[in-house]
């Protein structure tokens, strides 16, 4: 069952891509893009991870997509036709899926449970995470403490972001006439 | 009891004072704040090579959990190196930056300035110690994300449409890692770098996802480098960002994207694995060699001086390149040499343009004419660093192509060494253009009462060009651990 | 958007919710899905909707461009300190077992904290940025 | 009981997401939108049921208010062409036409 | 084909990447570009996780009475790589906003053609 949602899920998420290739305007795409990101938090609750879907539906479906939206309303709605045709993409994009595909040869199988991935580390955490924080939810103690340092990066990054935003949009509208030079020191 | 927790307070330091400037709020107390943290952490990055040298390897356990279950963060002789680039540029540019035209174009911003480049170096030199492969991924982006900012304050518009394709650019790059890392979690179920190196030759050689990985991490890191075809974005990032930025950027971030494709070409896959296996040191070698010539050529023809060092950087890391492709210990060791000299060389001549553009407001070359007999200290910085890009014996340049020709020879290749040679001569031409027009021409008329440049913004640049010929002369440290840091890549396989 | 009255009246009666709702998932994190991070969003949902229909002036009064900049650096700051604690305790950087006579405990708390510290940044650059983008105009 | 549910829902999705992929206008589209979050809301908590994790409601009910965010941003833009206006105060208009 | 069983969900999220990829750089438009960057990512995503399926196995809360859980590392890294999505998403937009502002337009042609002439 579980195996056939997904497909289905990821099936409509094909037809999603398409219509966000051929499709030029903008809001359309942008919707498009935020039904994406919701298949794509539906796909992770099939595949048990609930705090990414959590995260993916948060932050795809609402925050990003309001953002593009408020960018839209500062900018415009239409793409213009595309000019040349994509050759070049085509080739690149092409040559990557198939270094992707040819290494997925070797992978261990979808849920494969005695896949090196989930008998290295995985375990331990699991085994452990009830002794020693005494949380039951894995993904937040693996995050918060064995993995906190990546966390820490995490919410640097994030604010990172803060203030790019503020430094680029926030109050620029007193005029952008850079500096003159200085020709010599004032005295 | 601090000393043993430098690892981790080289990294935390930076990015707490950046969260502070973001709190304090006040111009002169950001940038107290942010000076001190540079040089803080360019102490601690001294210590901890004192260390390393002494002790060896350095492992820190992030939260006290044991790898590969938590973050390790290893400090051995090539981390360490990376660790001194960045945080000795960071601490020359920062009292640099106080007084350009940046500061006074960001205005009551300025703390949100030092704040980002804060950041930055954090994410420079949290990706240069981390023994962690997706933590590696978390602290590039950092760095990322904050030179896109730092790049798109530029006063050109251009700087913006710059920083976005950097953006897109680098985004993709990022990817390309984040898709390399998971592929190598699929093949051995770890995350820590020492650890799968360990667990490579139990996935197998062969493995198909291995050499997927490899692939996708060398295009990865090559877009981060500026890897010659896929380099568009630095010159325009470099050309329009403000002074100080290119300065900074220029000798710090395509360093330690080069030291994310030694260590996981070399520590990670291993020697054996990337070059014995896989045939790529010969690709290497040619891009590397098309890296030292195309791009130095369309420098020639430059009419900004800032794009001219642009082109010339992504010509230099061909050389970068060369020395990595030649899989010897003394090619290494000439890679990174010039690691620590280019960054030496690129962070003076960015900063003797800003000291230019600060007096006239542009770095076009026909601007730029008869400025030497203004702006004589600035010029005569100027040729200095020109003269270490040159290569010209008793500079740092000198020492890392002396190195790449000696690594050259030893294998037998003479003609790789008439090339190296050659491409230094283009060099030549570049600079000269530029020594031509400030010395020998007349000033435009607008342009003839320009005096030199303030001291604040000499300063920093002299103290580059002297240690560009300081470690011309003595090398003990600076080719004496490259070559620890080469013995141990080699090693590794 | 003063006519729709349906709009303002469900906006009034949901906000207090979704804000509920966002200290729920910020505290609840540890048994069930959600942490810090969801909980930003969530909190900072709460104040867009709040700001698309009651406008972004008054949703600025209530947050002030003051408290939200000090939120970013605020939240950074806890997660950075509660790591320094545990260095100052004796232990390595972020490790939390200090915090209390017991390591579980410990663990427990400092997770505690710093999914606060993850919240508070979360939710304040999330609206900052939201606003900045809805107040921007090109003159 | 619960797998008819889910069928269903899922057939549902892939008329929403045509309707989103075809238009015509953009109301249809936005619509379409509203819709497909509503059946993914349901079909969460529904696989939550099959999977036996019925806490998994939490999602279901954040994709809930994200989606309902969500729409209310694409309508007042929209309505107004910007986001920050509040009540009384005068609309800018947009330009109109070329909705396909 | 029956070596390949297991590797069909990787296949298709391989394209859908692909699809991500190709809109980031045939595309001019520079929204349109940053739409696909959203997708080339969340479709990474989707394959780290599919990495993280144990057949049988449920969401790694533990509770007792359930033995066999999905392996919670990918998901810890996907959620800190999504955040990183985030972030990159709003500089983008932001730079986007002002690179309108200052040519008046966010097609990728239009741009380098004002930046020619001048």
């Amino acid at each position: 069952m579980e195996e056939a949602v997904n497909i289905v899920i990821l099936a409509l998420m094909a037809v999603t891509v398409i219509g966000i290739v051929f499709i030029r305007n903008l809001m359309a795409v942008v919707m498009l893009s935020g039904i994406y990101s919701l298949l794509a938090a539906s796909v992770f609750v099939v595949l048990d991870a609930v705090d990414v879907a959590f995260t993916e539906a948060a932050v795809g479906a609402g925050i990003s997509t309001v953002l593009f939206i408020g960018t839209l309303a500062l900018t415009t709605r239409i793409e213009k036709k595309p000019a040349h045709k994509p050759y070049l993409p085509f080739i690149v994009v092409a040559i990557t899926g198939a270094a992707l595909i040819y290494g997925s040869f070797d992978m261990a199988r979808f849920g494969d449970a005695e896949a090196v991935t989930n008998k290295h580390v995985a375990p331990y955490y699991l085994e452990n995470t009830k002794k020693h924080t005494g949380i039951p939810n894995v993904v937040t103690a693996v995050l918060a403490s064995y993995r906190g340092y990546d966390t820490l990066g995490e919410v640097v990054v994030i604010f990172t972001a803060g203030i790019g935003v503020i430094l680029l949009l926030g109050s620029w509208r007193r005029g952008l006439t850079p500096p003159a030079p200085h020709k010599r020191d004032e005295a | 009891m601090l000393k043993a927790h430098l690892p981790a307070l080289v990294i935390i330091i930076p990015m707490t004072c950046a969260a502070l400037c973001v709190l304090l709020r006040r111009k002169d107390w950001a940038f107290t704040v942010a000076l001190l943290a540079t040089w803080a952490s360019f102490a601690g990055s001294c210590l901890l090579l004192v260390r390393v040298i002494n002790e060896g390897v350095i492992s820190y356990e992030m939260g006290g959990w044991p790898p590969p279950f938590g973050i390790e963060l290893r400090v051995d002789a090539l981390n360490v190196y990376l660790l001194i680039i960045v945080s000795g540029i960071g601490s020359v540019v920062a009292p640099y930056a106080r007084n350009s035209l940046l500061l006074e174009y960001v205005e009551d911003r300025a703390y949100l300035f030092y704040s980002a480049y804060l950041l930055c170096l954090c994410g420079l030199m949290g990706v240069s110690i981390t023994g962690d492969a997706f933590n590696l991924f978390v602290f590039l982006e950092i760095s990322s994300l904050s030179s896109y900012v730092l790049i798109a304050l530029g006063f050109d518009r251009r700087a913006l449409t710059a920083a976005y394709q950097y953006l897109v650019m680098g985004t993709i790059g990022a990817t390309f890692i984040v898709i390399a890392i998971g592929l190598l979690y699929q093949a051995t179920g770890s995350l820590n770098m020492v650890d799968i190196s360990k667990r490579l030759p139990e996935a197998g050689y062969d493995n198909t996802t291995v050499i997927a990985a490899f692939a996708f991490l060398v295009v990865g890191a090559g877009l981060k480098i500026a890897l010659f075809p896929l380099h568009q974005w630095l010159p325009n990032a470099y050309t329009h960002a403000p002074s100080t930025v290119s300065a900074f950027l220029a000798a710090t971030a395509t360093k330690v994207s080069v030291y994310i494709l030694l260590r996981f070409v070399f520590t990670v896959f291993g020697v054996r694995f990337s070059f014995e296996i896989l045939p790529t040191a010969t690709p290497f070698l040619i891009l590397a060699i098309l890296a030292m010539f195309l791009p130095s050529i369309v420098a020639c023809f430059q009419k900004n001086v800032k794009r001219v060092l642009a082109y010339s950087s992504v010509a230099q890391i061909g050389y970068m390149i060369l020395g990595l492709g030649l899989v010897s210990v003394a090619g290494l060791t000439a890679s990174i040499v010039h690691l620590f000299n280019h960054a030496l060389m690129k962070g003076a001549l960015f900063l003797v343009l800003g000291c230019i553009f600060y007096r006239i407001g542009s770095c076009h070359i026909d601007r730029m004419a008869g400025i030497a007999r203004q702006m004589p200290w600035t010029m005569a910085a100027f040729v200095g660093g020109g003269l270490s890009l040159i290569g010209i014996p008793l500079t740092a340049g000198f020492i890392s192509k002396w190195y790449l020709i000696l690594a050259v020879l030893e294998k037998g290749w003479w003609y790789l060494a008439v090339l190296i040679v050659t491409s230094s001569l283009i060099a030549i031409i570049y600079l000269w253009r530029v020594i031509e027009a400030a010395y020998f021409r007349e000033p435009p008329d607008d342009l003839k009462e320009v005096s030199e440049a303030p001291l604040n913004l000499l300063v920093p640049a002299w103290i580059l060009v002297l240690a560009n010929f300081y470690f011309g002369i003595d090398t003990s440290i600076s080719v004496g651990v490259a070559e620890i840091a080469a013995k141990a890549l080699m090693g590794a396989g | 958007m003063k006519d729709y009255l349906v709009l303002r009246v469900i906006t009034k009666l949901l906000v207090p919710f979704i804000l509920l709702f966002g200290l729920y998932v910020q505290f609840h994190g540890d048994f069930g899905p959600g942490g810090g991070f969801q909980a930003g969003v969530i909190f900072a949902a709460g104040f867009v909707l709040y700001a698309m229909v009651f406008g972004v002036a008054s949703a600025q009064r209530i947050l002030p461009e003051g408290i939200l900049r000090a939120g970013i650096a605020g939240g950074v700051l806890i997660y950075a300190s509660v790591g320094l604690l545990g260095l100052i305790l004796g232990e390595n950087y972020l490790n939390y077992s200090p915090l209390s006579h017991v390591s579980k405990e410990g663990q427990h708390l400092g997770i505690f904290l710093i999914e606060l510290g993850v919240g508070t940044t979360v939710a304040s650059v999330m609206m900052t940025v939201f606003f900045t983008f809805a107040t921007w105009r090109e003159e | 009981m619960f797998t008819a549910a889910a069928i269903a829902l899922m057939i549902t999705m892939a008329f929403a997401v045509i309707r989103a992929f075809v238009g015509p206008t953009l109301y249809d589209r936005i619509l379409a939108v509203n819709m497909f979050g509503t059946k993914t809301v349901l079909i969460i908590a529904v696989l939550g049921f099959l999977m036996g994790r019925p806490e998994f409601l939490d999602i279901a009910l954040v994709y809930a208010l994200i989606n309902f965010i969500g729409v209310i941003a694409l309508l007042k833009y929209f309505k107004y062409g910007n986001l920050a206006i509040g009540p009384g105060e005068a609309p800018k208009s947009i330009e109109k036409g070329q909705d396909t | 084909m029956a070596d390949f069983e297991g590797l069909y969900n990787y296949w298709i999220v391989i394209v859908l990447a692909m699809a991500g990829l190709y809109i980031v750089i045939a595309r001019g438009n520079l929204i349109k570009k940053l739409v696909g960057l959203n997708i080339f990512q969340a479709s990474v995503f989707v394959l780290y996780i599919s990495f993280s399926k144990v057949s049988g196995g449920t969401a790694p809360i533990l509770e007792k009475g359930i033995d066999v859980y999905s392996n919670p590392l990918p998901h810890v890294l996907i959620l800190t790589a999504i955040v990183v999505g985030v972030a990159t998403t709003a500089l983008g937009l932001a730079l986007v906003v002002r690179i309108r502002k200052e040519y008046g337009t966010i097609e990728e042609d239009d741009i380098h053609s004002q930046d020619e002439s001048m």
